[in-house]
């Protein structure tokens, strides 16, 4: 089993929460996050004071998948959160050793 | 100094401050409606639709709305900067109040009226443009129309020649709500609309914020509606009591039409409200009760289907200044002249047979629609091609309280 | 028109303003204090009870309350819908003001009783079936203890027939706080407890709200107790100053005396604050201003132990309408019997000897008290039966803001 | 009971009950402003100002600042506990009003005066001390300096006897924001800067709770300038208007002025309108209303700049009450004696050639401004040394909304 | 050492805290995310248009174990999380290269 | 490729931030979070009861790095959270099998 983190914008999220659902992905875990990749330098002030703040909104989604179904997902997540335009994110895989349920407490792979 | 009569004295003041408390009102109304990154921006274009209107209106803005008329268009120069009104001068055609008690009264409408329009650039607009727009809005478009209905412009005094009555506009459903909500519709058409809308989730991100924005809206137009009786006798209770009613009437109509269609919102239900408070405010002192109730339960309704027209048609007039302030006051304006009652405020409409007044009201919605919406069209795209009216799609990305005013609504991290 | 008194007019419609306000401003304080899901739909609820009991009292409720009575327990029929109060005909029994005045000040009153029993339903309320409650409950329980009490029913006149003085209630202690105090208890115990209460973490999601709410509840009563003087006098001026006395003494009280067994928080200060509100209520036209720092400070020690003392009995009378409300109205409405001086109000009580008029008080809040759980019980009951009171179990795990409304209240991921 | 002038009382209320609502608003504009952490603090500091000192002026300060002169320094104990005071009977030097009236207007003043001086220590105050140190101040600051100024104090005698004129403070320049900017700056000074105080970020944590602040103090300021015409008069309709005019040029100032070195932020208006607000307070009925525009611009301009200063020095006075209210007071009550009009409100300035009202000016607010700061800061160093005045080092980490009041703001989790 | 990734119901987090504390598990880190498993469908409007938002609070416990404790947590989590019905949330362990304590700098392996 | 999980004091952040950034370490992805350490028992009330609060908010910064990126990232970041004080923070290091720009579908190995 792998975990997928992908750091996408958050008006694709639709778009992409729509297309991982169509193609059965249905599970997910989904935070709000700041990210910094090649955008940055937007400045803020307070009373005279000035504070560099270059973290905008993103959205990051965490999809514990087989190892198989991996690459489809992966390849939905990229042509549904790109853009083309610097922001448009970035995607991890990390492995997970176990996935359990907690329902159940049955242990999924 | 002692002359004035302390009553109704008090009560204009009170109205007034109660005036531009709503104005920062509509701020939070509007803000909580727009997405996070946009909140301050939002607040700030109502905020400054009232300093920079109020220092407008003491420099030029009172005497071209309210000074002797120029050939009925406009007001002269008399009254610039407020000279020759002094302290102890009563108002003019009030005895009752003091001079100044009724520019400031008046300030605030024209202040609320730009805030109303600023709906129609959420979430885009360029800050340094809109100042020069605002000034040139309330200067061209505002003062003029208060001068023909209420300025003694030729509007008042034509209809009054042609058809034997004036048109009658208690509290501005004409001068501010028509105004304002037509102006938003021609404004929005020229700014164009919001990067992603109809594509991005664009829902509201703080309706609580709406919720205390409208509260305020409602407690600040018992003085705008009951505060237009420029006095605190008899027909300011009977404003009052119609705006009570009719909000609460356009509050509930709205709350179960959209329930025919969808979950009941915390939102129709203030826009409901909005809308009940808008279609009163021509009418508040001509109208029973009774009336009210259906004014304000018929605004409800239509507003709610104004909104979903403008949706389904892909108008991005982003809050709704048009479904809710221009037909909420076009209606409240066409229904003074149905449910004017003479016993209540001396005139009386088209359910007392009196049909000149019916065709006043229309004509007088006309002319001011007509004459909002074209000149906002032009002037806004004059701006736009000299200033730009709009941001950069970067800074409306990155969104309007941080490119604009460099600041964050809501700290992170801390 | 001109007959009646403006400044007296002027205060009463501001002071209707006010309590209007402060009907929203109850939605923020109770807001405020729901879970994050839920603070639409708690807001909501008052909005929704000030709209739809403006309509009823319009329509029945005034003159249900303040009609000519039938046989003493309600008004009869003469002024349903308004009809026959004319614009000028001055109120009954204030010839200062325009009886419409009086109509729609009342109408606020009425409105803020309801909106302080949806306390007892907080979390778990069916919109739909609120909506039926709302207004049979305004009906049935406030339209009759207002009429008792104020518009010469059988209460009234039966103490003053029996002992020989008349209860006093100068704005609403015993017909708005005890009645709605002790209908919030009742009403807790029909619908029962949230699901997880007691168990799960329920603490408030946004105290800034409540107190934004508790501004606005100290502003607004002002205008409900010192605009219940029905004229600008000096007993307006001496409720004033007694109001914001046992309002100050309540907050203080609480604040210190939660302090003996916690960290005395905010929310502490703000109920204290309105326990001493309710306390003065029935009493701010009639006791002193040390009498008020007595009265408020009790107040807010009792009320803290009323709240402590429901928790742990394990009530889920979620917002404290009754603590606070309900006990701090019956201590108020005691107090008054207590306090009352000759030399503020005209009525003496207790201390200055008057037996009489302690046993008026009690009698009279006995009454109110009994009546009110009594029918609401019911009421909850048969509602419950055929509408069902209560949101599914699934709806309320999911939250009232989205089931109900389809709203959330803070969007997410903007 | 009768014989009071209705509306000048029914505008005395109303102006009372919005300085109250304003306090309140003063703790969401300075709540707004700090960390999450600190937000309930915050707002209660103000809240509790507000109880604390309405209280206090209740049991001794109303007495000590207008109770018969000892020696020109305090009022006698005449008033204690309002003794002495009937409901019927006329305010001292206003037989318009009722005594009682007066004390409950006078009351929100001295209130929100201590409100303003917190701050000064924001995200720092051990609440246990400020309780201590709030009753103290208002006793021994406050108090006095109202004596002086308004009470019939020496200052007052004073000056009239050597310069034949006596300082002009229509609405408290000098007795409100002098009086609470500079002790703001004395208590900064000992209470130190916050921990991390110019190396960690401190950005405000919710700007639209600063703003829904703003727009509560722009409403009360109107009965605060108005209201202290202590009648609904032409005087009080000029003080309406200029403070109107002054509020908005302010805002509109430091917005332009700030835009030269940074992005426009809503802060800056909101900070920009109560410069203007402040300044305008002791000249609002004295001055025309373009002297007002003068007035509230260069507060805003001043007012920026001294608060650039501020940052500079590494001050960290954190809210700026000093740069706000105490530049901006100290040049509002300078300004008083340049623009005064004898037209307007009776006496002449500098510009009309009355150097001696320039002269009485300064001397006012230099009197008031030394006396503030060094009793303050003595009064500081004793209750740091014996009770401290600051919260632990951890509890300060953690926050004080939970160290101090055992609350979280907004829930986590939920 | 693992890292435990749980994620469980809001409301059953306190209890989930306690239980993982009483057996030894001070150290924990926590998010509030949003989540979607086989609960579905909440609907949401605005104005007209609707918006399906069927992604629910959820929380998101972190906790880093020696690989002997693994077993012990992943069991306190699922017993003390667990209501039977569905949305009662996942768990997935993760592997971890090295743990660092920034206090002292030392290495926890 | 590894993802470094830091967590820290919020008053570091900027620092830390900054750090990164000047050694080169642009990339990040930030969220606010909640934790326990050693530092416990913070109490709250509501009406009465009493409710235990004992995390504390802390800001967690993930980076993916190269391998042979990490122990120059770690060094940084411990250097510049450090206060000496309980509460500074833990440091994760977690294999990362695979990272994709989404802008480019590139895969970053
Ligand atoms: N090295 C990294 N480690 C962790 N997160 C990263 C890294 N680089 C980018 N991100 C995340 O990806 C988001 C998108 O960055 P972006 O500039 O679009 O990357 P790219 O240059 O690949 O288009 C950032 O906001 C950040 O959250
Ligand atoms: N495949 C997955 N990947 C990531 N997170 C998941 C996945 N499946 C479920 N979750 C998370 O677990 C939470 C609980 O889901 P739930 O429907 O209760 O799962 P189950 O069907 O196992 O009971 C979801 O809200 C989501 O946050
Ligand atoms: N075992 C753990 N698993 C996950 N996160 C942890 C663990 N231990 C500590 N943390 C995180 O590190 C933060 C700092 O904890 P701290 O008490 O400073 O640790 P230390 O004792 O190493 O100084 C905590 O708030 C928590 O977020």
């Amino acid at each position: 089993m792998k975990k997928i983190e992908a750091i996408i914008r958050p008006e694709k999220f639709e778009q992409v929460k729509r297309a991982l659902e169509e193609n059965g992905f249905i599970g997910m875990t989904v935070t709000e996050v700041r990210g910094r990749g090649e955008q940055r330098g937007v400045k803020l002030q307070f009373r005279g004071r000035t504070i560099t703040v270059d973290l905008l909104t993103k959205i990051k989604i965490e999809i514990v998948v087989p190892d198989e179904d991996v690459e489809k997902a992966t390849k939905i997540i990229v042509e549904n959160a790109r853009t083309g335009r610097p922001g448009d994110g970035r995607i991890f895989i990390i492995p997970v050793e176990k996935s359990i349920r907690i329902r159940t407490g049955e242990v999924l792979e | 100094m002692g002359d004035f009569n302390t009553g109704d004295t008090a009560w204009v003041l009170m109205a007034t401050s109660m005036v531009v408390l709503m104005t920062m009102g509509l701020g939070f109304f509007y803000g909580g409606m727009v997405r996070r990154k946009n909140v301050v921006s939002m607040i700030s274009l109502s905020f400054i639709s009232m300093v920079l209107v109020s220092i407008q209106w003491i420099i030029i803005g009172y005497t071209l709305s309210f000074g002797p008329s120029v050939l009925g268009f406009m007001g002269g120069l008399k009254y610039a900067l407020l000279h020759g009104i002094s302290v102890s001068q009563p108002a003019p055609g009030a005895e009752n109040l003091p001079h100044l008690a009724f520019v400031v009264f008046q300030a605030a409408f024209a202040a609320i009226t730009l805030a109303i329009v600023t709906s129609a650039v959420a979430e885009r607009a360029k800050l340094s443009a809109f100042l020069v727009f605002g000034v040139l809005w309330t200067t061209l478009v505002y003062d003029p129309v208060a001068h023909w209905v209420w300025g003694g412009g030729w509007l008042h005094t034509w209809l009054h020649h042609v058809l034997g009555v004036a048109p009658l506009d208690f509290a501005g459903g004409t001068v501010v709500h028509v105004t304002s909500g037509f102006s938003a519709l021609a404004l929005a058409l020229a700014i164009g609309k919001r990067i992603g809308y109809g594509e991005y989730s664009m829902v509201p991100h703080n309706i609580p914020l709406t919720l205390i924005g409208a509260a305020l809206l409602w407690f600040g137009w018992f003085g705008f509606n009951a505060g237009s009786a420029l006095a605190a006798n008899a027909s300011a209770a009977n404003a009052l009591l119609t705006t009570h009613a009719a909000a609460s009437a356009g509050a509930l109509a709205w709350l179960l039409a959209s329930w025919l269609r969808e979950k009941p919102g915390a939102l129709g239900l203030a826009s409901g409200a909005v809308a009940g408070l808008v279609a009163i405010t021509p009418a508040a002192g001509y109208v029973d009760v009774d009336s009210a109730l259906v004014i304000g339960a018929v605004a409800g309704v239509a507003c709610y289907a104004a909104m979903l027209y403008r949706v389904a048609r892909g108008l991005d007039e982003s809050l709704d200044a048009w479904a809710v302030h221009g037909m909420g006051g076009l209606w409240g304006a066409i229904a003074t002249g149905i449910f004017a009652r003479r016993g209540v405020g001396g005139a009386a409409g088209l359910i007392e047979g009196n049909i000149a007044q019916f065709a006043a009201q229309v004509v007088d919605v006309a002319v001011t629609l007509a004459y909002s919406m074209a000149v906002t069209y032009v002037l806004a795209k004059i701006v736009d091609r000299t200033l730009g009216l709009r941001v950069t799609q970067t800074e409306e990305y990155i969104g309007l309280d941080v490119s604009q005013h460099g600041e964050e609504a809501y700290a992170w991290g801390g």
